[in-house]
């Protein structure tokens, strides 16, 4: 047997699930950014493999796969700033002990 | 053979440390689970041909970011929280919200016609992508040192508000 | 079944290359950073086990073997014992893309990858996550702290490293190592001292992209100025604190493994790696004479029996036969006159004295100037190395 | 097969093999090696005094800026690659594309210069 597109797309699918299923029941916003990350992977997966499959010739799919590991850190960066300011000013990264924005 | 062997095996390098990311009561077992992920996705990136990506792949993924994560659980006393519940109320739920996404994307997976091109192995190399970040992509190229200029300065200030 | 065949010769390569490490660059290193500490310090060094104390470091790591194996309350286990071996097989790792010599046509390296240097680069990066890992699973406050601060000072080192590795990528226009020694072969020198379309002239620029990278990769091994994580005076040995016996000894051998990794890849980007130096014969007997006085003048005064000059006696003794083989062989037209490995193995070991050397020369820096001189020196001058060298290349002297 | 995926069925190949060579002296070490368990042995060793608490503190928040830094320049480091390979085929306009990004850049630098993140006080 072949390995074709659609096994890269089956894998890159577990995994997005794997991390949504990560991001909807962590409690520590750490490992909601992990979950999240695994996403961003799973997508990265796709385009490349898009890249391999549908249009050999170009390498539109690699460059984006560059461009969503860049923004990747970038939010990783953001979001983990995010984490430190919340556990400083309200002692916990939980996210579902941080309140205080709902009255 | 060879072939599928190695994706099988890959699949199996990224999807099963994977389940513990998600699942596993300690943080830093977690966080350290991340890095045979990320090195099994390098693995099918290299099937793909895609050496560049793979590279920055370990670079930025396995060196970079997992560091990052790293340090803000040490920081924020998450290595010593082994006894502390990681899980919210919603694990069915999200079960069923992960499972049920699953299987809409696998259904549009197998019902899409593909259009293929017949070209075989391509030979990618670094050059090329150098030339499209340069010439067609050379807008986003720029931008992007935009963002990384906005979430630089954007996490200094969260950072270090309050000193 | 090639990729069956593959695999074997690949694994039997793994065993070679594994066994170099423990025994070049872990038993051989080891034993040199004592000799050469001693002698800097006018002491004698290991002298009891074997003919000038040789077998010095074969008796540690048997002693090493017996020693039990602690594992501290509360530790980890799991990660406790994973982030040596983490360390030591990234630290393995690195030497894929070295390349050690050339025999006729046939390079010898283990893969010769597209993307070398990144490689690297790459695999260095993987050696924070062990020492993070390791600090962490240790369940010390010492071997913790030890992690964080080695955490960060590796980091911050690792973009002058890659700038360094860059400005060599950049001239050469390849990122293969194997693609950059033929780059300097091509040229007709080391891109220490000529770079292309600038000749000698482009040497201040090879000098400081030289000396960014050495500075980064001293500290990215994190070897003396730059050993504060492993500070003995202030903080008991760092991350590794609470490693016992054969783990402490994986952590020391993937240190070594990498330390002499960057000295042969800083060997290979601007000493030209396998190549020979390309000198006239007149040049070598003039060195070799040289050398010979040196010789002579230490056995008239009797200086050659006190032990500490000794050594010099022997490198200038070494010396001499080099520069008098060379000599005869470029007179007799043979080009190389020495297998290449010869002079990649001289290259890299003359590179890991000079590392040996400035941890006796230089004193610890303290952390705030450590992160200074990367951030604020180190980054700023290997990006404008690397833009007003780009600029002279393409702009000025445009091919 | 195609070079790429040999030269790195080679890195995988020296990855799991040395992992088995790594973890080979741990295994001689657990045959050889004697075991007793003493309550203090097992202590953490922090210069003879008595551990007290757990092993984390409260530990100063300029570890993470500076390795939030860090990985925005090795992030900007990862386009200089390929653009080292080809700045010479594509000549001046490519180099000063090049000199844009990095000025954007530099300017994050420069902040956090200024607002002293580059500090360790």
């Amino acid at each position: 047997m072949h390995v074709g597109l659609t096994h890269y797309l089956v894998v890159s699918t577990i995994l997005f699930c794997i991390g949504l299923y990560g991001v909807l029941t962590r409690r520590n916003a750490v490992a909601i950014l992990m979950g999240i990350e695994l996403m961003l992977n799973a997508s990265n997966i796709n385009l490349v493999a898009f890249n391999r499959y549908l249009a050999p010739g170009a390498v539109g799919g690699q460059t984006f796969a560059l461009v969503i590991i860049t923004l990747a850190a970038c939010e990783a960066a953001v979001g983990l700033a995010l984490v430190m300011a919340a556990y400083r000013s309200l002692e916990t990264i939980h996210v579902d002990e941080i309140n205080v924005m709902k009255w | 053979m060879g072939e599928l062997a190695a994706f099988i095996i890959l699949a199996c390098v990224t999807l099963i440390p994977a389940v513990v990311v998600v699942t596993s009561g300690n943080i830093v077992r977690s966080a350290l689970s991340l890095i045979p992920t990320f090195l099994g996705v390098t693995g099918l990136y290299i099937l793909l041909h895609a050496e560049f990506v793979a590279g920055i792949q370990i670079l930025i993924y396995a060196g970079a970011i997992t560091v990052l994560i790293l340090f803000v659980i040490m920081l924020t006393a998450g290595g010593t929280g082994t006894r502390i519940r990681q899980v919210n109320e919603q694990v069915p739920l999200g079960a069923m919200a992960a499972v049920w996404l699953g299987f809409l994307i696998l259904l549009v997976i197998f019902r899409t016609r593909w259009p293929y091109t017949a070209t075989p192995a391509p030979q990618y190399n670094v050059a090329s992508i150098g030339t499209a970040f340069l010439t067609d992509y050379v807008l986003i190229f720029e931008v992007t040192s935009l963002v990384l200029l906005v979430s630089l300065i954007g996490a200094i200030i969260v950072a270090r508000r309050e000193e | 079944m090639d990729w069956l065949t593959e695999i074997l010769k690949a694994a039997l390569l793994t065993v070679v290359v594994f066994t170099y490490l423990a025994v070049v660059t872990a038993m051989i290193g080891v034993y040199l950073e004592r000799k050469i500490s001693g002698w800097i310090q006018a002491r004698l060094g290991p002298k009891h086990v074997g003919p000038q104390g040789l077998l010095q470091t074969v008796a540690d790591t048997v002693k090493l073997l017996q020693k039990e194996h602690i594992t501290p309350r509360q530790a980890d286990v799991l990660i406790f014992n994973a982030a040596p071996i983490m360390v030591a097989v990234a630290g393995l790792l690195d030497w894929v893309v070295i390349p050690f010599g050339r025999i006729g046509e046939r390079v010898l390296v283990v893969r010769d990858l597209n993307i070398g240097v990144l490689y690297f680069a790459a695999m260095a990066s993987l050696t924070v996550i062990g020492i993070l890992a390791g600090g962490w699973s240790s369940n010390n406050k010492y071997a913790l702290l030890g992690g964080l601060r080695s955490a960060s000072q590796m980091v911050s080192y690792e973009i002058p490293l890659a700038l360094g590795i860059l400005w060599v990528a950049m001239i050469a226009g390849t990122l293969s190592t194997v693609g950059i020694v033929q780059a300097q072969a091509q040229q007709g020198g080391w891109f220490l001292f000529k770079l292309p379309q600038l000749d000698y002239a482009g040497a201040p620029f090879g000098i400081l992209a030289a000396l960014t990278f050495l500075t980064a990769a001293t500290a990215e091994v994190n070897r003396v100025p730059f050993d504060l994580p492993e500070a003995e005076s202030e903080l008991v040995a760092g991350y590794f604190a609470e490693y016992t016996g054969m783990r402490f000894a994986l952590f020391q051998l993937g240190e070594y493994a990498e330390a002499f990794a960057m000295a042969a890849l800083a060997a290979i980007m601007f000493l030209g790696g396998w190549l020979e130096p390309n000198l006239p014969a007149w040049l070598w007997i003039t060195l070799g004479l040289a050398a010979v006085l040196v010789v002579v003048l230490l056995l008239i005064t009797g200086a050659s029996r006190d032990l500490l000059i000794r050594p010099i006696l022997i490198l200038a003794v070494l010396g001499a036969a080099l520069c008098v083989v060379m000599f005869f062989g470029v007179q007799a037209g043979r080009s190389p006159v020495l297998p290449s490995p010869v002079w990649f193995l001289t290259k890299m070991f003359a590179l890991v004295f000079f590392l040996i050397w400035m941890r006796w020369t230089y004193p610890r820096l303290r952390l705030d100037q450590l992160l200074n001189l990367s951030w604020k020196v180190l980054l700023p001058v290997g990006l404008l190395n690397l833009l007003i060298t780009g600029f002279l290349i393409t702009v000025v002297r445009a091919p | 097969m195609p070079k790429v995926i040999v030269d790195w069925l080679y890195v995988a190949v020296f990855a799991f093999v040395g992992t088995i060579m790594a973890a080979l002296p741990l295994g001689i070490v657990w045959l050889l090696a004697p075991r007793a368990d003493l309550p203090q042995k097992t202590l953490t060793y922090e210069s003879g005094v008595i551990p007290f608490g757990q092993a984390w503190a409260q530990f100063n928040v300029r570890y993470y800026l500076f390795a939030l830094i860090f990985v925005v320049f090795d992030v900007e480091v990862i386009y200089l690659y390929p653009w080292a390979v080809v700045f010479r085929q594509l000549g001046a306009f490519a180099f000063f594309e090049m000199v844009i990004f990095l000025l954007i850049l530099l300017v994050g630098l420069a902040y956090a210069w200024r607002k002293g993140a580059l500090e360790w006080t």
